[in-house]
């Protein structure tokens, strides 16, 4: 019972979904408007999935004190504190200030009380946070209540929890989130160019190929590069093979340069001796739109059709790794 | 849908109106006016097409007539002759007029035969579509069967496996330890599956030549199933006594912490082969750079296209996207990862074999006797 | 050169250099800011996830709207997503994280079967429309030519990706040229993800030196 | 050769000392290289200013803070380029972080062109599920999008009036970070109710888009903050605005960072190279 009804659900979503791609008949695009509306509710509950294995996942690593037990508290309010704010109703600015703050210094009570021996047995630095924030959710729903009631209204933006436009929303948007977010990327700029000098090698001809097309869609694509010639570009790459085949005296790269020298003869010959005119951003967009463009097509072929067949699989009950572990 | 286009132009030639004395400012009636239920649609929409008789017209009236009431329903300007009417109710029987407006003038066509919109069970543009996908889901569901059945079904052998068996050789030879990164996705992902079972191959070795293996996870549930495989492998390599649980360990689940962990256990452990095969994200660069900084021989593979390009320049090997698929089919001979795989290749030939043939008879399409083969363009588009 | 007086500025500077502080070396303040922000970023999830998802299209037709609104009918059909959402919580509960299949199931079944003709119609049929080598080629020598050299470089570089027989012969060619045109791809996204991570560095620059010194326009 | 091996020991907080300051340089003192608009933006130009003035213009914004550098100046030069032709804009999203980036760009540009919220800017808001949102849209908008972001329910906005489903929006522009993004908006907006589809990516997911530019599926392409400087510099040049253009002004530190990548791998290379002739 546990595993079949499961299989059964997903192969007749999986099928009626694929008929009702055939059918234009108002029922099918009923029956098809329906399931939608479900999907985008459904879809908004499997945040609970990730937001519990995130609170069990440190609350259990503060229990057992596992290394960096601390940070792990502050992803927990964090989290908490968020949420609360975004939830409340009608939060008011200051009371939103002022019970987080109340529930740490009562948190930070009980952690004092709970060092001495006699009461560890039974209060557990867990139940601390969970009584800190409990007491922080019916409290802001009191006030929201009251202040209801009394009619202390705070000028109208400061109100309204992370309502859209809110002021709360702002606060915690530009000033929390974004430089959090952006700077966690930005340091890959950092690794980058670390990673460019002491590991980008080009130790196969694949290598040394990938990282030419990296160099001319790089020039190509930067203001620096705009008025730039391609000939002089491979002016340098042969002088580069030259230099490269004299140092390691590998006489592929010498058979390299020379080719390429060849080429690039023709090339002027062909234009009378004067710098064939083709610039880089041109080169870089030959690049990225002929052989760039095949070997993605390809790549979506291949990815196009693994996902299908995952896809299927799934349907159809063979691929069952998303059921987990489960007794039968 | 093409059909019917070339039906209406063909029919709209051969009977051109021969309206009475023609005043020089009464424009004529519209030419051949048609109206049809929209094909491949819910119902509720008539379409209407007519052909302008002359340029005199300076606007079209669109008139409809139902059992109870008459009332013009649109005024289109001279260029757009067709409307889409979807005021109607499905099953109710309308005619339609179409009236040349110039100067004061209206001049009206005759009225169209009855026509009445109703939905129809089967879109008929998407047939393209329906084809190709019972010729795939075939393909793979009859591999899979047979790969269920036994059958040996034949799969070349990566040449990234033969790099494989070199590294883990090179690391005995040495003495050093081997590092094996399963990724840092979950158990959901293709790519870390495919990971699990080559690891399970390495294990085998490194229990043969009884060198050092050490596997950092970031997800707890992969952990727990890449400490099971070593276990197995070390037991059915003989040497159960040899494998040591705190091998295989769990990390954190913090994307760049992950990296600056291991990153530290690469430079203090100086392993003499690093394997980063699964699923990567930004993290990947800091990885392979820091292993190739310690002189270690490094193997990768991954299906994320956005980190291909840096395993490749910063590692030694690298199994691109469906090889890694393909290694841990060959070395697992599981009838699930083969039978979809080889459904997967067949796959790619029918596709291939469409665009070669396809293109053959395009290119033979510009003689004229072979001019129907152009329509095959057409037969691949989508709606 | 005015510094910002505003404490949100300085708070996102003082974020910001905690999280560029993990270059020097991994230290607490990286980490506190680290799980700082996975804190927020979920917490902000959840509670727009609310806003904008579960209360105007679950909880508010079902519960605060009269039936004069929102007929009986439909009420009784949003108790379907409802109970189907609810089952997510059953995770938790060891005897009945069983339940959490259903949903699973419902969401995976169905987007499974949504993405299937998508996927044939946007990245199968239309794609192959697109590789069609058409009598248009022949308009001019450099069309002509880059029109063969794709649909060549399509054909070699999904061969390279056959695994169903050995590489010998005209497949050994057909995959070797597949992988040149692979690489010139490849090399073509890493010049780009340069671009991009440089991008974002740059615009964290600008943040500091526009906003927090106030030295650039 | 020693040199050369000793080169290859540095210590990467060098690099990354050397790369900050090469990039806050320029920042400073611009170097004025001026930016040159390709043939994908000046394609999207031309197809966002072949719209009849009075029409509506889609924007989704489907990216989050890590991408705002390369992102953002793209969409204020969409929003501005539209509001200078009297385009009606309307503004929705699939990534919930992006929310707030919309929410700052309709508080923002709108202003600088006397356009009125719900006249003629709309904000619908973040909604999830993916493929859900956009086919739902092309049915009814109202339907998936009962009230905009800010709670107005849709009736109440004048624009919303001749703007009921997909098929009354002559064109859709997605900026999009990764997945869900343009490929979302071709595979259920474009196939299954013909929106002409524009995109602007992360110079990331750029190479991945040719495919999509070659078969015509998408009508021009703005590929990084690259992209973002040349549909800005097109903008200002037409008399549209005259703004600030901060991706402009980032190209000349993009164009030093580029070179000091391009030498660190030569050096690189060459010291990795001679050095293991010496079998190292």
């Amino acid at each position: 019972m546990k595993r079949t009804i499961p299989l059964a659900l997903v192969l007749i979503m999986g099928i009626t979904m694929m008929i009702q791609f055939f059918v234009p008949h108002p029922v099918s695009v009923g029956y098809y408007d329906l399931t939608t509306k479900w999907i985008r509710i459904v879809g908004a509950f499997a945040l609970v999935l990730g937001t519990g294995s995130f609170i069990m996942f440190h609350s259990d690593k503060t229990r057992r004190r596992r290394q960096g037990w601390g940070y792990s508290i502050v992803a927990i309010a964090a989290l908490v504190v968020v949420a609360l704010i975004g939830l409340c109703p009608r939060i008011m600015l200051w009371w939103a200030v002022f019970l987080p703050t109340a529930a740490v210094v009562l948190g930070l009570l009980l952690v004092l009380v709970r060092s001495v021996d006699k009461l560890k047995r039974f209060i557990t630095i867990w139940y601390v946070i969970a009584g800190a924030a409990l007491l922080v959710a019916l409290a802001g729903f009191a006030v929201g209540v009251l202040a209801g009631r009394f009619g202390w209204r705070l000028p109208h933006e400061l109100a309204g929890g992370i309502r859209p436009g809110s002021i709360l929303q702002n606060v915690i948007f530009t000033n929390f989130l974004v430089p959090l977010n952006a700077s966690m990327f930005a340091i890959l700029a950092f690794y980058m160019a670390s990673a460019a000098y002491r590991a980008f090698r080009a130790r196969t001809r694949e290598a040394a190929l990938l990282l030419v097309a990296a160099f001319i869609v790089m020039l190509g694509m930067v203001p620096i590069g705009a008025n730039v010639p391609f000939f002089w570009f491979l002016v340098v790459a042969v002088a580069a093979l030259a230099v490269a085949g004299l140092v390691t005296r590998a006489k592929a790269l010498f058979i390299g340069a020379g080719m390429l020298a060849v080429g690039l003869l023709v090339w002027l010959v062909f234009w009378k001796f004067r710098i064939p005119p083709l610039m880089l951003p041109d080169t870089a967009e030959w690049v990225l739109s002929v052989p760039n463009m095949a070997a993605k097509r390809a790549i979506i072929f291949g990815v196009a059709l693994g996902g299908i067949a995952t896809s299927l699989k799934v349907i159809l009950g063979i691929e069952r790794g998303w059921l987990g572990g489960g007794k039968q | 849908m093409i059909l019917l286009l070339i039906s209406l132009l063909a029919v709209g030639q051969a009977a051109l109106p021969d309206s009475g004395a023609v005043t020089a400012a009464r424009p004529a009636p519209p030419g051949v006016v048609k109206a049809t239920d929209t094909p491949n649609d819910d119902g509720k929409s008539i379409n209407i097409s007519w052909s302008a008789a002359d340029t005199l017209a300076q606007a079209w009236l669109v008139e409809r007539t139902e059992p109870d009431s008459v009332k013009v329903i649109a005024t289109n300007k001279p260029d757009e002759t067709n409307y889409i009417d979807e005021e109607v109710r499905d099953r109710v029987r309308y005619t339609y007029r179409i009236a040349a407006v110039a100067a004061g003038d209206t001049v009206w066509s005759d009225p169209t035969p009855q026509v009445s919109s109703s939905p129809q069970f089967f879109n008929t543009n998407r047939i393209n579509i329906l084809i190709a996908m019972l010729v795939f889901f075939a393909l793979v569901v009859y591999y899979i069967e047979t790969a269920k059945k036994g059958k040996n079904l034949f799969v070349r052998r990566i040449a990234g496996l033969d790099a494989v068996e070199e590294a883990v050789g090179r690391a005995t030879e040495m003495g050093k330890p081997i590092v094996y990164v399963p990724g840092l996705g979950s158990v959901a992902d293709i790519a870390t599956i495919a990971s699990l079972n080559i690891l399970g191959e390495v294990a085998k070795k490194t229990a043969q030549y009884d060198s050092a293996l050490l596997v950092p996870n970031r997800d707890p549930i992969v952990y727990t199933v890449a400490r099971e495989i070593v276990k197995e492998s070390y037991t059915k390599a003989g040497r159960p006594d040899a494998f040591r649980p705190d091998s295989v360990f769990f990390v954190t689940s913090e994307q760049f912490a992950f990296a600056a962990a291991v990153d530290g256990l690469m430079v203090r452990e100086k392993p003499a082969t690093n394997f980063f095969l699964g699923m990567f994200w930004a993290e990947s660069l800091v990885l392979a750079e820091t292993g190739a900084t310690t002189g270690a021989i490094q193997i990768a593979g991954t299906d994320s296209v956005f980190q291909l390009p840096f395993f490749i320049t910063a590692c030694d090997y690298t199994l691109i996207g469906e090889e890694l698929y393909a290694a841990s089919a060959y070395l697992s001979r599981e009838p699930l990862l083969l039978g979809s795989l080889k459904g997967q290749d067949y796959g790619k030939m029918v596709i291939l074999l469409t665009l070669v043939v396809g293109s053959v008879l395009l290119l033979l399409s510009k003689l004229p006797a072979l001019g129907f083969f152009s329509r095959i363009v057409g037969f691949f588009s989508t709606r | 050169m005015h510094i910002s007086t505003s404490i949100l500025t300085w708070i996102a500077v003082i974020l910001t250099f905690g999280i560029f502080s993990f270059l020097w070396k991994d230290n607490p303040f990286y980490k506190f800011c680290e799980h700082l922000y996975v804190g927020i970023s979920l917490g902000y999830v959840i509670s727009l996830n609310w806003y904008n998802s579960v209360y105007p299209d679950l909880f508010r037709p079902l519960f605060f709207q009269p039936l004069s609104q929102v007929s009986l009918g439909n009420k009784l059909l949003l108790i379907v997503p409802l109970v189907l959402g609810l089952c997510y919580f059953c995770r938790f509960i060891p005897q009945a994280s069983w339940l959490v299949r259903f949903p699973m199931a419902f969401v995976l079944g169905w987007g499974a079967g949504v993405t299937i003709p998508a996927v044939f119609q946007t990245s199968l049929i239309r794609q192959m429309q697109g590789t069609f080598l058409t009598p248009g080629i022949f308009a001019r020598w450099d069309v002509f030519l880059w029109a063969l050299l794709s649909f060549v470089g399509v054909i070699c570089s999904v061969l390279y990706f056959f695994f169903s027989r050995e590489h010998k012969g005209a497949l050994k060619l057909a995959s070797e040229t597949g992988i040149v045109f692979l690489m010139v791809g490849f090399g073509a996204s890493f010049g780009y993800t340069v671009m991009a991570r440089m991008s974002l560095l740059i615009g964290r620059f600008q943040f500091l030196l526009r906003d927090w010194l106030g030295m650039i326009r | 050769m020693k040199f050369l091996s000793h080169l290859l020991k540095i210590d990467r907080r060098i690099i990354y000392i050397v790369m900050g300051l090469l990039v806050i340089f320029p920042l400073v003192k611009p170097l004025g290289l001026g930016v040159t608009s390709g043939p994908r933006a000046t394609r999207l130009f031309d197809a966002v200013d072949s719209i009849p003035p009075g029409k509506t213009l889609l924007i989704a914004v489907d990216f989050d803070p890590s991408s705002m550098p390369e992102l953002y100046p793209m969409l204020a030069a969409v929003m501005r380029h539209a509001f200078a032709k009297d385009l009606k804009v309307l503004l929705c999203g699939l990534w919930v972080t992006g929310a707030g980036l919309a929410d700052k760009a309709v508080t923002e540009i709108p202003p600088e062109y006397g356009k009125k919220y719900g006249d003629d800017v709309v904000y619908l808001g973040w909604k999830a599920g993916i493929d859900a949102v956009i086919l739902g849209m092309g049915e009814n908008i109202r339907n998936v999008f009962p009230t905009d972001y800010y709670g107005h329910p849709l009736e109440s906005l004048a624009m919303m009036r001749d703007v009921q489903r997909l098929r009354d929006i002559p064109m859709g522009v997605a900026i999009s970070a990764g997945t869900p993004g343009y490929t979302d908006w071709l595979n259920f907006a474009q196939s299954r109710y013909g929106l002409k589809l524009g995109a602007g990516v992360t110079a990331v997911s750029a190479a991945d888009a040719y495919p999509y530019l070659q078969t015509g599926q998408l009508t021009g392409l703005l590929a990084g903050m690259k992209g973002g400087a040349e549909y800005e510099v097109l903008v200002q040049k037409n008399g549209y605005s005259k703004a600030y253009m901060p991706a402009v002004a980032a190209m000349d530190s993009q164009s030093l960072a580029h070179v000091v990548i391009l030498l660190l791998v030569i050096v690189g290379n060459v010291a990795y190279f001679a050095t293991r002739k010496r079998g190292t």
